[in-house]
């Protein structure tokens, strides 16, 4: 358990750190070092989950079991390649005139400020506590969306506080009929621990229970960007820096969705049903419809790849909903590697906007001939987000399709026309970008794209095998989830 | 002997080509008063042009020069496996009617070439006016064939006839349309009117003669040998599959002599069929030949369609 | 040792092709590594050569071209070796999901299928060579290029290999998305890039079809192998489902009329050798995926699938022609041909499936054997011709046929080998096109032992359509073969234009060239092994095929039909040979006298006077006027006294295929539209989000207060 | 079940309910700035009032603390911030023309039944006053994103945000005698750096529109011009 400690305790230390002494040069290269200890300590942790199954902490505080330990290696690792990549990028930021020294400060000590909250809203075993996290993951980042002070990102972070933050309050009301449901059948103290809470699901009151998954889906569901509630996602994401989107768009959003699952089990637990499931659904649907048509409409990159998140999140939801063992593990699988591919494509995406010195993907041109690198990067990782394979999101869309064909097979095509649709969306937006003659003026840029190959090798070697480890993994998460084993 | 018996057949089949193109014009120019040359009038100028020396264009390629040597074979090809005066020979086997239809098209694509070949807008004319004919006229005489080749449940010519002959005189409304098909096909693709006409050479209506414009000499001779060839061709098809009586079906000289007496009697009154129509007919506008192909095409369907409902149905 | 490796082998041999052209831009990186190692073991280094600044590009290309001829070879071999052998071998590799590795199933069909990427791949690695040269390294990386073309062949490979839905997917999508990149590979072009969108969204959705087709299999199964789905027992209307999405899928890759819109822009975009891949290979993995699921997978095959496949041939094969006939760029047309090609196979296909759906295994084996041997032998002369399309652009630097002309004389040995391939595109006898129309033919004229009446007049009246198409082709590549290499030349290039000089790119056409008269001759050769696959897919084989000797073709028995290719060239070669010594005997007229041609009496004929491609078709544009969208306009510029004297006329034409604007158009415009009516929602006013927020809440407490 | 029949404790939580439910419909008619942070401490202090009473009551201590905390966070910090804003930016005159604010008063009131309605199920498990209490605290919820959709001022967002945790926070007190500690202290936690996190907003805000008006805060959208 002392690996769940470290990997809480370090990015605090980081965050008073950079607080206090965060204006150094080498700031980006100390952050960096900062999750990759982190990223060991979590190593650490797995081992210690893989050699003795759920760990528990003294005060049964802290939980981790094999459903959130993946995603605290994911949190750790994205956490790490996106830092390595910010610190050129940010470096960039500041020589370009558009930050000050007192704002990367505010920057990095946020950065790992976000990343605590992540680590807390994953590890912790009350489900009070998961609020509280969710909403500092919230308030870290908010400052983060306006760092450039333009009037676009003001308005976005001011959107993405007030929504969020409304949003999330909905969620605590859930938490407190949760709450509410948990104190008639048992003690006080304790009965907010979701460890509690799980053992005990089938006497909770279904009815509650209910009521309450509506208010915690749409709270966090705000913050997964379901769509009606997905208002704040685009704008936070166009409008921050970009190596804020990349984690937002790869691990906030599945940490949202980590906590509707959780809850969800309990749900289920307790009422037998299937209704939270079919919320799910249904939600996870029409988002990932929307979002794919709102991909045609786009004329700022980031914006584009925001709404393809959405798509992926609707996507997880969806199949979340769906349960059973097949979906549970695709959406496992498309968790990780969405967040993956999306990381690395905001990396990419962040290369080719300080290249072309604008976001507007119409006056990005040629990249291919300017950077060649850059280009490859973003075409290959769009063509990967697209669900091409041999990529992993390929494999995780075919088992979503595949249990869809198993449970509901009328909704397939409308899954399948999302697909083709978001496609469409994203391609007839980035094969001009990247490919064509670049326009004049355009200068290659220091890049480092060691992060865009690791992840987008990592995707791929997902998408052809998934290493024994991993499966097991997935399977023992998969059974936590779904009561049992994938095939 | 079967094989020399073919090889024979072969032979008379080229050699009485243009004695019926003799025929066919003594009849025509009696039905129109004038004064006809002599039946042999076809062998003087084939023989004329073969002593010619042929003179070529300037930049004409390869297959100006060898395309009459390859259209010539192809039809002699052809003559080899249709049944002229005896059923059961060899060289039927080793081609049926589909393969024939290939020949024809072999020839075709060659001559096409060649009218291309010299650059002229004659040529061109010709060869995209002849294609165009052609490909009608390929559905048209596949249908008429294929309900020949569907009743006989064979598409060698030589045992679809045997079959016929066998059957007796069985009146089937399918090949009454497919024989009128077939006539109407022969018509457009042996280049008669009112599709084309052999004699002329106004430049807006010809086909056929487009093509050739370049060719003199032996070059010649060998196209107007082929084209006569593919006129008794088509006749001796129209006559041999819907009236086949008096082929040979063994191989004594008995009845080799009554089966050559036989066709020359067929193909005699076919040339005179041929001769009053063109007579009487006017040559048709180029874009009207499609109606006319098309008429073609759906007398072979509905003989298709007559077997399949009234002959054959189950 | 198993057959499946060298079938393993080639698939790693182009795998490691595609990597070596990576190699590109490392070559100081090489050659460190090779000092280092010299280094150590002084004098041993064979390599140091090679790794010259300036011979460096060329032999590693040539090193990319030899593996991935390697590869071809190996295919070839493996595919032989897979239709001697009497029954399938599978294997299992240890990628994919935990709990479904890869499957691997290599039987006649793959086999069959690999001979023939095999083959392409061979030509095509010979050809390689010599035609990446042209493209400049700055411009169009030969690093990209090679990688692609690596995995392009892989995954195709790989798709025949492919024994379990996943596995296949994987596949398939890599063979898609390598060939979406070869297809941008000139991406400067905004019509190449557009093109090349449109195949990659083409092929999306095309794999979702065929996934979803899968899924209904999957559905009703307890597995993803392709044994589990073969015991998939299905009702009518779920299997319906299933081949319909299977079509689809597959109909899309293949570029069936009317889902077949992306083939003709994509193809001819992109460099020729890959063009010839895909056009010629490509798509015969298509049929080889409708094949493998409606034959094998889907166990009781409907008739009323067959109509339909019969009604797509058709049309797929009337519409391609037509469409050919009217393109004035060479290899648009040779796509379009492609189309038609595919259409015929798809056609026999149907015929096929009819057969067997009303019990006549032996007749669907025959229908079967005619459609494989067509996709052989389009595979063939479809390079060819894409290859010499290819010569021609690099000799030329055009691939307008209005441009060319003469080239007859300027390259004889291109011109001869290019005309070979016309010739057996047009299925005149002799060439191997023919061979296959003759079994689709005989396959279609059998319809006499079915009882349903529909059929039975519809089988013919397709039959009639195969001719008509048989009859357009032969006329569209009189059209082509006319004005590319007859008559007079009609631009300046085409006037200095010359023989090819690089020996391996004329060697991949007479090799290809050779194939199709061999081919043509003894097409018996191929039929006997093509049992194997009818063997093992329908049960059946055809009694006679191979009937008296290895002379003859007889399909269904001697009495029904028989063509005997040897003995016609024989009689062909008497005819010729004999005509052409008796003519030439005399030796005053042996020699031929030059002269200018016949030129009216206007003196001086010019290349301008000759037929255009335009008006070689004029005839078909007028009979088929529907077929076609047809954009005719004539300008005149007048002049002098009150604009009287005609001064220039110029003419232009512009024809449209009909899916555009019927198919095409509006599902583009229905997206946008719904992406319209949706932008709507998202207003930009916070408390519009809030309101959002607040009703969605609303409501989702009166549903689950319900 | 009657008022008469419950204890003394009972009915004035059942007061307290009302009245904070009657501070949540004060503020949203109220188009003073001023005056609508004022109401907000108001409400506030009920909850202290609510939370005290609790605490003494039930003898739980812990909720002294979050009396306390209340106290200080949503009587005195928050609502002095604001004022101070909006005096600041020389605000307090404006007057925000409400539109259809009858409408809206009545569509609130629809609310409260609404909440009722769908925690009707509680009954079966606890007292009816627990239901009343948690509509109560529902409606306030409700009523506070009511607040914010039918007001333009950031600092009426705010106002409103804050009535939304009040609600929530009323909702514990009543409903489960408070949160676990750690919770309430993350949660208070929370609010104060939201709230500091809206005093930086305003200036940005008003530095970048010139106003404060959330209307003109549209450059990001979908729609079409």
């Amino acid at each position: 358990m002392i690996a769940a400690y470290l990997v809480l305790s370090i990015p605090f230390a980081g965050i008073l750190f950079f607080a206090f002494a965060g204006h150094r040069q080498e700031t980006g290269r100390l952050n960096v070092r900062f999750n990759a200890v982190t990223l060991a300590a979590t190593v650490w942790l797995v081992i210690n989950v893989l050699n003795n199954g759920t760990l528990l902490s003294a005060g049964k505080a802290f939980i981790v079991d094999s459903f959130n330990v993946y995603l605290i290696v994911l949190t750790a690792f994205i956490g790490l390649t996106t830092a390595i990549f910010s610190a050129p990028y940010m470096e960039h930021e500041k020589q370009l005139g558009k930050l000050t020294e007192k704002r990367l400060k505010l920057y990095y000590s946020m950065y790992q400020g976000f990343m605590l909250a992540m680590y807390l809203v994953l590890t912790t075993n009350n489900m009070g506590v998961m609020w509280v996290a969710m909403e500092g993951a919230t308030l870290a980042t908010v400052l983060l969306v306006s760092l450039y002070r333009t009037p676009e990102s003001i308005e976005a972070a001011w959107k993405y506080f007030i929504l969020c933050g409304v949003g999330i309050a909905q969620a605590l009301f859930g938490t407190i009929l949760l709450y509410y449901a948990a104190v008639q059948i048992g003690d006080g103290d304790n009965a907010l621990l979701w460890s509690v809470l799980f053992d005990n699901a089938r006497q909770l009151n279904p009815e509650i229970l209910e009521i309450a998954f509506v208010f915690m889906l749409i709270g966090y569901g705000t913050k997964i960007g379901l769509v009606p509630l997905h208002n704040w996602l685009p704008d936070a994401h166009s409008e921050g820096p970009t190596p804020m989107s990349a984690v937002l768009s790869g691990l906030l959003l599945n940490d949202a969705l980590y906590a509707v699952v959780r809850n969800k089990m309990l749900v289920d637990g307790a009422t037998q049903g299937n209704l939270a499931g079919l919320l799910m659904m249904g939600f996870g649907l029409l988002s990932f419809l929307v979002a794919a048509l709102f991909l045609h409409r786009q004329k700022d990159i980031k914006r584009l790849f925001s709404y393809s998140s959405i798509e992926h999140m609707g996507v997880m939801t969806f199949a979340f909903g769906m349960g059973g063992p097949l979906a549970t593990f695709a959406a496992l699988l498309h968790m990780t590697v969405h967040s993956l591919t999306k990381s690395a494509i905001f990396v990419t995406v962040g290369h080719a906007a300080q290249l072309a010195g604008t976001q507007n993907m119409e006056r990005i041109r040629g990249l291919i001939k300017t950077q060649p690198k850059i280009g490859w990067g973003l075409l290959i990782g769009t063509v990967a987000i697209a669900g091409f394979p041999p990529f992993g999101v390929f494999t995780s869309e075919f088992l979503v399709l595949l249990a869809t064909m198993h449970s509901y097979p009328w909704l397939a095509p409308l899954l399948l026309l999302g697909i083709g649709v978001a496609f469409a969306g994203l391609f007839r937006h980035i094969q001009p970008m990247v490919y064509g003659e670049n326009p004049e003026g355009q200068l290659p840029i220091k890049a480092n794209l060691w992060p865009v190959m690791v992840h987008l090798a990592l995707v791929l070697w997902l998408g052809l095998a998934i290493p024994d480890f991993l499966a097991n993994w997935f399977s023992q998460a998969t059974l936590l989830i779904s009561g049992s084993m994938p095939l | 002997m079967n094989w020399l018996l073919a090889v024979i057949q072969t032979l008379l089949f080229v050699a009485l080509a243009p004695l019926l193109s003799g025929w066919l014009k003594w009849c025509k120019c009696h039905l129109q008063n004038r004064k006809a040359p002599s039946l042999l009038q076809p062998y003087r100028d084939l023989l004329k042009l073969i002593r010619k020396q042929p003179v070529v264009a300037e930049h004409a390629s390869w297959i100006f020069t060898r395309s009459p040597y390859i259209i010539f074979s192809a039809m002699v090809l052809a003559a080899s496996v249709v049944p002229l005066i005896a059923v059961d020979l060899p060289t039927a086997a080793s081609a049926d009617v589909i393969v024939l239809v290939g020949f024809f098209a072999f020839a075709r694509f060659f001559l096409a070439l060649a009218g291309l070949d010299i650059g002229t807008a004659f040529g061109g004319m010709g060869a995209s006016r002849e294609m165009t004919i052609s490909s009608l006229a390929e559905p048209a005489m596949l249908m008429a064939v294929f309900t020949l080749t569907m009743t006989a449940s064979t598409t060698n010519l030589s045992l679809a006839i045997t079959h016929v002959l066998n059957e007796g005189l069985v009146l089937r409304p399918s090949f009454i349309f497919a024989m009128f098909a077939l006539i109407l096909v022969a018509i457009a693709e042996t280049g008669r009117v009112p599709v084309d006409n052999p004699t002329t050479h106004l430049e807006l209506t010809m086909i056929h003669e487009a093509m050739i414009l370049e060719y003199s000499g032996r070059h010649l001779a060998l196209i107007e040998w082929a084209s006569q060839l593919k006129l008794m061709l088509y006749g001796v098809l129209i006559a041999n599959i819907f009236l086949p009586w008096g082929i040979a079906r063994d191989f004594s000289l008995h009845a080799l002599g009554y089966g050559l007496l036989a066709v020359s009697g067929k193909l005699a009154v076919l040339a005179i069929m041929l001769a009053i129509s063109e007579t009487l007919v006017a040559k048709m506008r180029l874009f009207r030949v499609q109606e006319y192909l098309s008429f073609a095409y759906l007398l072979g369907l509905l003989g298709m369609l007559s077997h399949i409902i009234l002959e054959a149905s189950r | 040792m198993t057959i499946l490796m060298p079938a393993y082998a080639a698939v790693l041999f182009s795998f490691a092709s595609g990597l070596l052209a990576l190699m590109t831009h490392r070559r100081p990186l090489l050659e460190s590594l090779c000092l280092r190692y010299a280094a150590r073991f002084p004098g041993r280094i064979p390599l140091v050569g090679l790794l010259e600044e300036s011979r460096y590009p060329i032999r590693l290309r040539q090193a990319v071209f030899v593996l991935l001829g390697i590869s071809g070879l190996l295919a070839v071999l493996a595919g032989s070796a897979a239709l001697v052998s009497p029954s399938a071998v599978t294997d299992q590799i240890g990628l994919g999901l935990p709990w479904l590795p890869w499957h691997v199933r290599f039987d006649g069909l793959s086999g069959f299928f690999f001979l023939i990427i095999g083959i392409a791949v061979i030509a095509v690695s010979v050809y390689g060579p010599g035609y990446v040269r042209a493209y400049q390294e700055e411009k169009h990386p030969f690093a990209v290029l090679g990688l692609f073309t690596g995995l392009f062949v892989a995954g195709m490979l790989l798709v025949l290999l492919a024994d379990d839905a996943f596995f296949f997917m994987i596949a398939w999508e890599l063979m898609s998305v390598a060939s979406y990149f070869l297809v941008a590979f000139q991406h400067e072009n905004p019509a190449n890039r557009r093109a090349a969108f449109l195949y990659l969204l083409m092929a999306e959705v095309g794999a979702l079809a065929i996934i979803l087709g899968f899924g209904v299999l999957a559905g009703f199964s307890d597995g993803l192998t392709f044994d589990a789905l073969r015991q998939t027992n299905l009702s009518t209307g779920w299997a319906s489902i299933a081949f319909v999405l299977a079509l689809l899928g597959f109909g899309m890759k293949a570029g069936i009329v009317p889902i077949h819109v992306w083939l003709p822009e994509a193809h001819p975009v992109a460099p020729s050798h890959i063009s010839a891949l895909m056009s010629g290979v490509m798509l015969k993995v298509a049929v080889y995926g409708l094949i493998r699921f409606c034959f094998d997978l889907l166990a009781d095959a409907q008739w009323q699938w067959g109509v339909v496949l019969l009604v797509l041939g058709t049309i797929s094969a009337l519409g391609g022609i037509l469409y050919a006939m009217m393109q004035p760029n060479l290899k648009r047309l040779l796509a379009y041909s492609s189309v038609e090609n595919i259409g015929i196979i798809f056609m026999v296909l149907g015929l096929a499936m009819i057969f067997l759906a009303n019990g006549f295994p032996q007749l669907a084996a025959l229908g079967l054997l005619a459609a494989l041997l067509h996709a052989f032998n389009h595979a063939l002369f479809k390079n060819l011709l894409f290859l010499g399309a290819g010569i021609l652009q690099h000799q030329v630097h055009s691939l307008d046929i209005d441009s060319m002309g003469g080239l007859i004389k300027r390259m004889p040995q291109t011109s001869f080998l290019f005309l070979i391939g016309c010739m057996s595109i047009s299925s005149l006898p002799l060439f191997n096109g023919f061979v296959s129309e003759w079994l689709a033919f005989q396959t279609a004229l059998q319809v006499d032992v079915l009882d349903n009446g529909v059929l039975r007049s519809l089988i013919p009246v397709s039959a009639a359509a195969l001719a008509l198409t048989a009859a357009l082709a032969a006329a569209c590549f009189v059209k082509v073969f006319g004005l590319i290499f007859l008559g007079l030349p009609r631009s300046r290039h085409s006037e200095k234009a010359q023989e090819v000089e690089d020996k391996g790119m004329l060697l991949a056409l007479k090799l290809l060239a050779g194939l199709c008269f061999f081919f043509g001759i003894f097409p018996t050769l191929i039929i006997g092994a093509l049992n194997t696959v009818a063997k093992q897919l329908i049960g059946q084989v055809l009694p006679n095929a191979t009937l008296l000797s290895w002379m003859w073709l007889a399909p269904v028995s001697a009495q029904n039909a028989s063509y005997s290719p040897i003995l016609v060239l024989i009689g062909v070669l008497i005819a010729t040979g004999f005509t052409f010594w008796y003519l030439r005997r005399n030796p005053d007229t042996k020699t031929m006298r030059r002269s200018a041609a016949w030129d009216c009496g206007f003196g001086g004929l010019n290349a301008r006077m000759q037929y255009s491609s335009s008006a070689f078709t004029m005839p078909f544009r007028r009979i088929f006027a529907k077929v076609w969208l047809i954009d005719e306009q004539i300008d005149k510029d007048m002049q002098g006294a009150q604009d009287m004297d005609v001064a220039a006329i110029h003419y232009r034409l512009q024809v449209q295929d009909h899916s555009w604007p019927k198919l095409y158009q509006p599902i583009a415009h229905g997206i946008n539209a719904a992406a319209r009516l949706v932008g709507r929602i998202q207003t930009g006013n916070i408390r519009v989000y809030l309101g959002y927020s607040f009703v969605t809440l609303i409501v989702m407490l009166w549903v689950v207060s319900l | 079940m009657n008022i008469e029949q419950q204890d003394f404790y009972t009915q004035a939580i059942l007061s307290m309910a009302a009245l904070v439910g009657l501070t949540s419909f004060l503020m949203l008619g109220q188009g003073r700035l001023l005056r609508l942070i004022f109401v907000f401490a108001l409400q506030g202090l009920l909850l202290t009032l609510t939370t005290a009473l609790a605490a003494y009551s039930l003898d739980s201590p812990h909720l002294y603390i979050s009396a306390m905390l209340t106290l200080i966070l949503k009587v005195i910090f928050i609502p002095w911030m604001l004022r101070r804003q909006v005096l600041l930016m020389n605000m307090h005159r404006d007057v925000e023309a409400l539109k259809n604010n009858t409408a809206v008063m009545l569509g609130g009131a629809g609310l409260m039944v609404f909440s009722y309605y769908v925690l009707h199920p509680i009954v079966q498990t606890s007292s009816a006053i627990m239901l009343n209490a948690l509509a109560v605290s529902l409606s306030v919820v409700l009523l506070g994103m009511l607040l914010m959709i039918s007001h333009r001022q950031a600092v009426a967002h705010v106002v409103g945000f804050m009535a939304i945790e009040n609600g929530l926070f009323f909702a514990a007190i009543v409903a489960t005698k408070g949160m676990p500690m750690v919770v309430e202290l993350g949660v208070a936690f929370d609010v104060l750096v939201a709230a500091v996190l809206f005093g930086i907003f305003f200036f940005h805000i008003r530095t970048s529109i010139d106003s404060l008006d959330v209307d003109r805060l549209n450059r990001l959208h979908e729609v079409d011009q």
